[in-house]
């Protein structure tokens, strides 16, 4: 049971949580725009690195926002909420 | 003689209660205090199971939780499989018996309960011997904290220090991520079929700790040598638990084989209580042993140990007491992500760094154990298949030889070839002894061989206690609407739809479901008809920019959307494939409500706050759940404006006055309500909405008021056959997660402006933008009697020929329909709108149905209903 | 008393590492063994090596619950699944190795009206594939397995199950062992605790590996790293959408046989069947987040153990005793990934979620001719990676949801 | 004036609850709350003083915290976002903020006396004991979202949403049992 600390209401079970894996994958400003290939990117292709993942969390059953962190995905520490 | 075995003053058993309890087909008496074990052994019984492969007979060897051999099934008072002996506390009425490595489950349920709890301390100590006492009283000392000790054994007389929360009987068994420990503790087990009823019989106990001190101490081992499994032989210092605690001598003329100083410790109290001892010393440098330098190469006896061979000489023994040293209880450390190295001087693991907050003490960090390196492994004999190394799984030394002779090189592949370490007790004695022989086998070293990887539980956790109070009702929450109880004072079966419990149909006396359904349709499409339809989902999305929002979530336009106007709309996913549907009506410039389907509601106010959040935060909409704020009654059938007009006489509810997808504020049945003119069946249709708890005031009002026309409640399976009769689909009935809005035939909920919407992209993909993809059409049965299975599959030739036989789609939802005087189906088809008018076939088990391909829209398709 | 077989006396043969190969396969699991005994016994290239980072089929193949069926829903899925079956019932003549395959059955059950509408729909498109399937009502569940609780009083009560008689379980370190002695007897090496650091690669082509062990050339690397592949593909910057995610499993005590088949229940995300030695073998569902841990969290226990009481109250005093998490590598549409990468000298096989034990000697079987002739086979053809461009996924999520 | 025709979702339990005062000594009271007015205010920075104004009461800025103003309580729920309880009338108007009135969206459930956070142990993660006074949480109880509220000096409001409230009823009955 891991703990995700939210931004807002602080160290919570990870039950609370909703998983949206990883972060800083902006919806493109015009997807009309991108081919194919690269809009089957956008759709699909996440990283998945043995080890820090910057990630999105939601805080469920709490206040409900949206935030990220950096997780290692092998020992399960979390760094700061952001 | 009643316990001729237990010592008349050692011990902490309580003499004053006397036990009865039944081992196999012996009756005997044990104390208030004693394990099974215990009280066994004070009979004289040391055999107590046979072993799981080779059916040799095995006795106790430890005393707690360690036990590799004696493990027995309890019949009474309820069966329960696989328990040590060690850890079973007698309780007058226990009967137990011998197993042979496979236990048996009751057929009858558990009555007992079952429950679970929270806790959090900012110290939590495991095991409260005297290092774990003294952590627990350090950590206590500092202002405020709240520390826990746990404890697996019952309550002792030994000292709790002041604001320490104890909790016996209790077993740490699993420690995971920041600091977050699970417990089980055994509350009414030992009060047998005394046991209250109502108190759950075991709880689990989940805790997070700010930090772990583990006081969890150290596991003695054997040494091996041959038919080392004979009942009789057991650790030393298992034996002066016995005497200790229980007052109990396990043999009057005992051998204690020892690689280490502990044994002389043990010898000494044993023959203070009158036991005759010889320590045989494996050590050649032994002053105080009687046979330094000593191996002992044989037993006697076959089911009990008569005597034994030793440096030489036999000696008459009933009982071999054996140290090999102790290998410290590092399981959860382990667990907790805990490096272990191996010392040399112990011939054991020990701790090395953890990231977790949690520190060892006292034997389980090694202190004031032997430094008398692994136990010594025997030369390779003939014996070597009588000399066994993991009592439970039958290992012996020659197995684990012959799995490195083999081949295999890494002790999880011995463990695996050999299934050693795999039993009951995960191998707590016999681990190192594994790897100690691989070594040796391999001419390595145990450092380099390691030991298997620990995982939780430490000890066997019944799958009831993890259920906890999870059962039965309460395995999952119910989600009631308002006027749950009417349905079901009604006699409405109920269809779980996610959580929701929903009212089916409404059978009358003697109606099967399908009787009831038609009854129902009927009275819908010619009279009027109501449904709870309280579990739609509903969204108040707000804010200036709310129309620009939904815009960009819907297919269709909203933002034009007049207000008390509706419009049907449709989400997909990014991947362009349906994800929900639903209505959105405008309330005012900045604020409207969207429906959604019922199992999706959580799922779409999601998507919303994700996409305002991560993606457009510029964006001031805000939007809230008020699905369970109203209660929604559909009205539905030509009857139906009838019915409203009565129950709200202030509404003007002509055609001009409120049209089709409009919606009123209004006062109904003397509520305050919403009333929406739309329909999900193609009839006149209303959908009331009121405040919840006005719910069952509005059923019972309209009930009433349509009584004499013949107002008929309908089900979720009419509401299906209603809508399936338009061609109306059902997310997650007919689509299912690879379906565009153009599959189902809503290309005209497209718009025609290139504007984005979330999954307008995806469309146009090479496959998804194809003209053949399954299309959802009609299917009318040549037979119009014969109903098709949902799931049926459609194709497009007969004979169907050897497989694999390709296949055009299948059935989605397939219904008798009153209205069309047949029974009819939709699908989705392969280039299904190119094939309308076509004979194709259904194929069920391997049988062929002619059938033909229709228009989706099989009922009133001009649209002529539904102004009634 | 059912006990495990006597093993032989002699399993595979260590070999060390040559300087290079004809093919490379990375992973030393049951796909990576399989592939090259196939690649040995099929094609005649004997020229191979497996390499394997830690243990022998330590990774998944160690950890999965075994349990083998064929019934998938779309054609694609279930032509490799049943070529897999098909090859599993004679598998323990063709590798002379007591792999304990037992076709107990499969049940799937079904537990809300849209469950009973899925599981129809996959039983008919099962038959028309060539797939044993039945449909069951819940007094037919009863009678293959009489211990689930078909009463209509529970939460979610059993509606019926789609039932799969060829499926079964197998012994998943005798199938990976008797891989393993097959093909090293076919002169293929297979080298433990060698770990892939990098890739060598000229003009574009991969042309061998990095490895911990010194550098291997190859003309083909075949990658086979399950839950891992995201970490090789890394090293050569191929881009693959996979997510790596803690499936758990447990094992109870040793009990007398109770449970004669193998019971699934999507809605419920338990799993359950007893092996040869007595055990209860369950997994249970997939953690949210991306793990690399091998151990799950104990919440998602809870609740299996939960959904097991309910469905098998006969569970109710049996006991857990150890409890594990394997790494499944999660496609987006839960279908495997298997092909050419556009990456010359560069083959993948992953994205098998938690399909890849039943799969084991199927796709053994296609890889190996994929590698052989530089071009899939046409079992595997649909499972390409350029679907994630066109469209055309192959979206087994309806009917393998969390499953197995 | 018109006859009261609301239902509450637990109205049929308040004798059951009633019994566990008696049978636990008064060391714990379980009641039903029902029909307490609750207004979703969401207000960004720029609109809150606005809010707080209309509204009449002060809105806490402050995470999990609670605001007494009068007969009104302001729960906060997320940086945008409050439940206001208490009061009566209409939904006020908003400019620039946003209010939807959702008083019959949850039933409270009211717990007190000194084994009242022990009772919620056995559902809720959170460390009921370390909460200061005039606190709030959303969080799980049991397999339920709830808004928890704390007041001095050992009172838990428990708010849960209508179609929930049964389940919550049957497993806060069920939890005494097992105290």
């Amino acid at each position: 049971m891991m703990i995700i600390t939210c931004p807002w209401c602080g160290p919570r079970n990870e039950t609370e949580f909703h998983y949206g894996g990883e972060a800083g994958v902006a919806y493109p400003a015009d997807p009309g725009v991108l081919s194919d290939e690269e809009w089957g990117r956008f759709l699909f292709v996440r990283s998945n690195p043995k080890g820090v993942l910057h990630e999105r969390w939601s805080h469920n059953a709490g206040c409900r926002r949206w935030f990220s962190v950096h997780r290692d995905t092998v020992t399960h520490e979390v760094g700061p909420a952001r | 003689m009643s316990q001729p075995f237990r010592h008349p003053d050692r011990g902490r058993v309580d003499r004053t209660r006397p036990l009865t309890f039944r081992f196999g087909d012996r009756t005997m008496t044990g104390f208030a205090g004693d394990t099974l074990a215990s009280a066994l052994l004070a009979n004289g019984v040391h055999e107590v199971a046979r072993s799981v492969n080779l059916g040799r007979p095995r006795g106790i060897v430890t005393a707690g939780v360690e036990e590799p051999s004696a493990v027995v099934q309890i019949e009474a008072p309820f069966p329960e499989p696989m328990l040590t002996a060690t850890t079973v506390e007698v309780y007058d009425g226990l009967v137990a018996h011998p197993l042979r490595g496979q236990g048996w489950l009751a057929p009858e349920p558990d009555s007992a309960r079952y429950d679970a709890v929270w806790a959090h301390c900012e110290v939590l100590v495991v095991g409260a011997g005297a290092a774990g006492i003294a952590a627990a009283a350090d950590a206590a000392a500092s202002t405020g904290d709240r520390v826990i000790l746990v404890d697996e054994r019952p309550p002792r007389p030994s000292e709790v220090p002041a604001g320490v929360r104890l909790l016996t009987r209790t077993t740490v068994v699993g420690y995971y991520d920041d600091n977050f420990l699970v417990a089980v503790q055994r509350r009414t087990n030992h009060l047998g079929a005394a046991a209250p009823l109502e108190q759950a019989r075991e709880r689990l106990w989940r805790i997070r700790a700010g930090r772990v001190v583990l006081a969890t101490g150290a596991h003695e081992r054997l040494i091996p040598f041959p038919d080392n499994d004979r009942p009789g032989i057991m650790l030393a210092g298992a034996a002066l638990a016995y005497l200790r605690d229980y007052g109990v001598l396990v043999g009057r003329r005992a051998l204690v084989y020892t690689n280490n100083d502990t044994a002389y410790r043990v010898a000494d109290e044993l023959r203070g209580a009158g036991v005759d001892v010889v320590v045989a010393d494996t050590r050649a440098d032994a002053p105080a042993a009687d046979l330094p330098g000593a191996r002992l190469s044989g037993v006697l006896g076959d089911r009990r140990v008569t005597g034994v061979r030793v440096a030489g000489r036999q000696l008459d023994v009933d009982a071999v007491l054996v140290t090999g040293g102790f290998s410290p209880v590092l399981h959860l450390y382990s667990q907790a992500g805990g490096r272990l190295r191996y010392d040399d001087g112990l011939g054991a693991l020990l701790p090395d760094g953890c990231r977790q907050r949690v520190e060892v003490v006292g034997a389980a960090a090694g202190v004031g154990l032997p430094r008398c390196g692994p136990p010594p492994m025997p030369e390779p004999s003939d014996a070597d298949g009588r000399t066994f190394v993991d009592l439970q799984r039958d290992v012996t030394i020659a197995e684990v030889r012959r799995a490195t002779g083999a081949g295999l090189r890494s002790v999880e592949h011995v463990k695996r070839y050999t299934t050693a370490g795999t039993a009951h007790d995960q191998g707590k004695t016999s681990g190192l002894l594994t790897s100690a022989t691989v070594a040796a086998a391999l001419g390595s070293s145990a450092a380099e061989v390691g030991v298997t990887t620990f995982r939780p539980p430490y000890v066997p956790v019944s799958f009831a206690t993890l259920a906890g109070r999870d059962r039965d009702d309460l395995f999952d929450a119910a989600r009631l609407t308002p006027i749950h109880d009417w349905h079901l004072a009604r006699g409405a079966p109920f269809e779980n739809v996610g959580q929701w419990k929903r009212a089916w149909y409404y059978p009358r006396d003697g109606e099967d479901m399908a009787a009831a359904v038609t009854r129902e349709c009927r009275a819908a499409r010619t009279g009027v008809a109501m449904m709870d339809a309280s579990t739609l989902g509903k969204i108040d999305v707000q804010g200036p920019d709310a129309g620009e929002f939904l815009d960009r979530l819907y297919t269709n336009v909203m933002s034009t959307l007049a207000i008390g106007a509706v419009r049907y709309g449709v989400m997909c996913r990014l991947d362009g494939m349906v994800f929900d549907d639903g209505t959105v009506a405008r309330l005012t410039a900045d604020r409207f409500l969207v429906t959604t389907t019922t199992g999706n509601a959580a799922a779409v106010l999601d998507w919303m706050e994700e996409w305002l959040q991560t993606e457009w935060p510029h964006l001031r909409v805000w939007c809230t759940s008020v699905t369970e704020q109203w209660a929604t009654v559909a009205l539905v059938g030509p009857g139906a404006r009838g019915v409203l007009a009565r129950v709200a006489p202030d509404l003007a509810v002509d055609v001009e006055s409120f049209p089709f997808m409009r919606w009123r504020d209004a006062t109904v049945a003397g509520l305050p309500a919403r009333v929406f003119r739309i329909s999900f069946s193609g009839e006149l249709a209303y959908e009331i909405n009121v405040a919840t708890w006005h719910g069952y005031a509005l059923w019972q009002a309209l009930m009433t008021a349509g009584a004499d026309a013949g107002i008929t409640p309908y089900g979720t399976e009419t509401m299906h056959v209603l809508r399936a009769e338009k061609g109306y689909p059902i997310v997650g009935q007919d689509t299912d997660g690879t379906v565009t809005p153009d599959d189902l035939g809503l290309g005209w909920a497209i718009r025609k402006s290139t504007k984005d919407f979330v999954g307008r992209r995806s469309l146009s993909r090479p496959d998804t933008a194809r003209s053949d993809r399954k299309h959802l059409v009609g299917l009318l049965p040549d037979d119009p009697t014969l109903l098709l299975v949902e799931g049926a599959h459609i194709v497009g030739h007969t004979p169907l020929g050897p497989p694999p036989v390709p296949y055009l789609g299948h059935v989605t939802s397939s219904y008798p329909s009153v209205a069309l005087g047949r029974t009819f189906a939709l699908a989705l088809v392969t280039s299904g709108r190119q094939r309308i008018g076509e004979r194709l076939y259904a194929t069920v088990n391997g049988t062929l149905i002619p059938v033909e391909v229709t228009s989706h829209v099989l009922y009133d398709p001009e649209g002529a209903r539904r102004d009634g | 008393m059912s006990w495990v077989p006597e093993q032989p006396d002699r399993v595979w043969r260590s070999a060390e590492p040559k300087r290079r190969y004809q093919v490379v396969i990375v992973g030393g699991g049951g796909h990576g063994l399989a592939t090259a005994y196939y690649l040995a016994r099929n094609h005649g290239i004997t020229d191979v090596a497996v390499l394997e980072r830690g243990w022998l089929a330590g990774g998944n193949m160690a950890r999965n619950t075994t349990i083998i069926r064929s019934n998938y829903l779309w054609e694609a899925s279930a032509g490799i699944y049943e070529h897999a079956l098909k090859l599993w019932e004679s598998l323990e003549a063709e590798l002379g190795y007591p792999i304990l395959f037992s076709q107990r059955g499969v049940l799937n059950l079904a537990h809300s009206p849209q469950e009973v509408r899925d599981g129809m729909r996959r039983v008919q498109a099962n038959l028309l594939a060539g797939v044993d399937a039945q449909w069951l009502d819940p007094m037919e569940v009863a009678e293959v397995c009489p211990i689930v609780n078909v009463s209509p009083q529970l939460r979610y009560p059993v509606l019926g199950a789609t039932y799969q008689p060829r499926g079964g379980i197998a012994k998943h370190d005798y199938v990976a062992w008797g891989f393993a002695r097959a093909a090293s007897d076919l002169g293929v090496d297979i080298i433990e605790h060698c770990e892939v650091t990098g890739f060598d690669r000229r003009d574009g082509r991969v042309i061998g590996v990095r490895t911990t062990r010194g550098e291997i050339g190859a003309q083909t690397v075949a990658l086979s790293a399950a839950g891992h592949t995201s970490v090789l593909a890394d090293m050569v910057g191929l881009r693959v959408p996979l997510q790596s995610h803690a499936l758990q499993a447990l094992v109870s005590d040793l009990l007398l046989p109770v449970h004669p088949t193998v019971v699934m229940s999507n809605a419920v995300h338990v799993y359950v069947s007893q092996a040869h030695k007595g055990e209860l073998v369950m997994g249970a569902g997939i953690d949210a987040h991306n793990s690399y841990s091998q151990r799950g969290a104990v919440h998602v226990i809870e609740r299996q153990l939960a959904a097991a009481v309910e469905l098998f109250p006969v569970f109710a005093r049996a006991h857990v005793l150890r409890t594990w998490g394997g790494i499944v590598d999660v496609s987006p549409d839960a279908s495997p990934i298997v092909g050419l990468t556009g990456i010359e000298g560069l083959m993948i096989n992953c994205g098998w979620g938690t399909g890849g034990f039943k799969a084991t000697p199927g796709i053994g079987w296609c890889y190996a001719h994929t590698i052989a002739h530089g071009q899939p086979h046409p079992l595997n053809a649909p499972f390409t990676l350029d679907r994630f461009t066109t469209g055309a996924l192959v979206d087994e999520h309806g009917a393998a949801a969390v499953a197995h | 004036m018109t006859v009261d025709q609301r239902r509450s979702p637990l109205g049929g339990l308040a004798e059951e609850f009633a019994q566990i005062a008696v049978r636990t000594g008064g060391r714990l009271r379980i009641a039903e709350q029902p029909y307490l007015r609750q207004l979703n205010v969401r207000a960004g920075a720029d609109a809150l003083a606005a809010a707080a104004a209309t509204l009449g009461l002060a809105l806490p800025t402050t995470p999990n915290t609670v605001i007494r103003t009068g007969d009104l309580t302001a729960l906060w729920l997320g940086p945008d976002d409050w439940l206001v309880l208490g009061g009566q009338g209409p939904e006020p108007t908003p400019v620039g903020w946003g209010v939807v009135d959702v008083s019959a969206q949850r039933t409270a459930i009211v717990l007190s006396g000194p084994a009242a956070v022990g009772l919620l142990a056995h559902g809720c993660a959170l460390d009921l004991e370390r909460m200061g006074s005039d606190w709030c949480a959303q969080t799980m109880l049991a397999r339920a979202n709830v808004v928890l509220s704390g007041f001095p000096p050992d009172e838990i409001r428990v708010l849960v949403r209508a179609s929930f409230a049964s389940y919550l009823a049957s497993w806060l009955l069920d939890a005494v049992m097992a105290m």
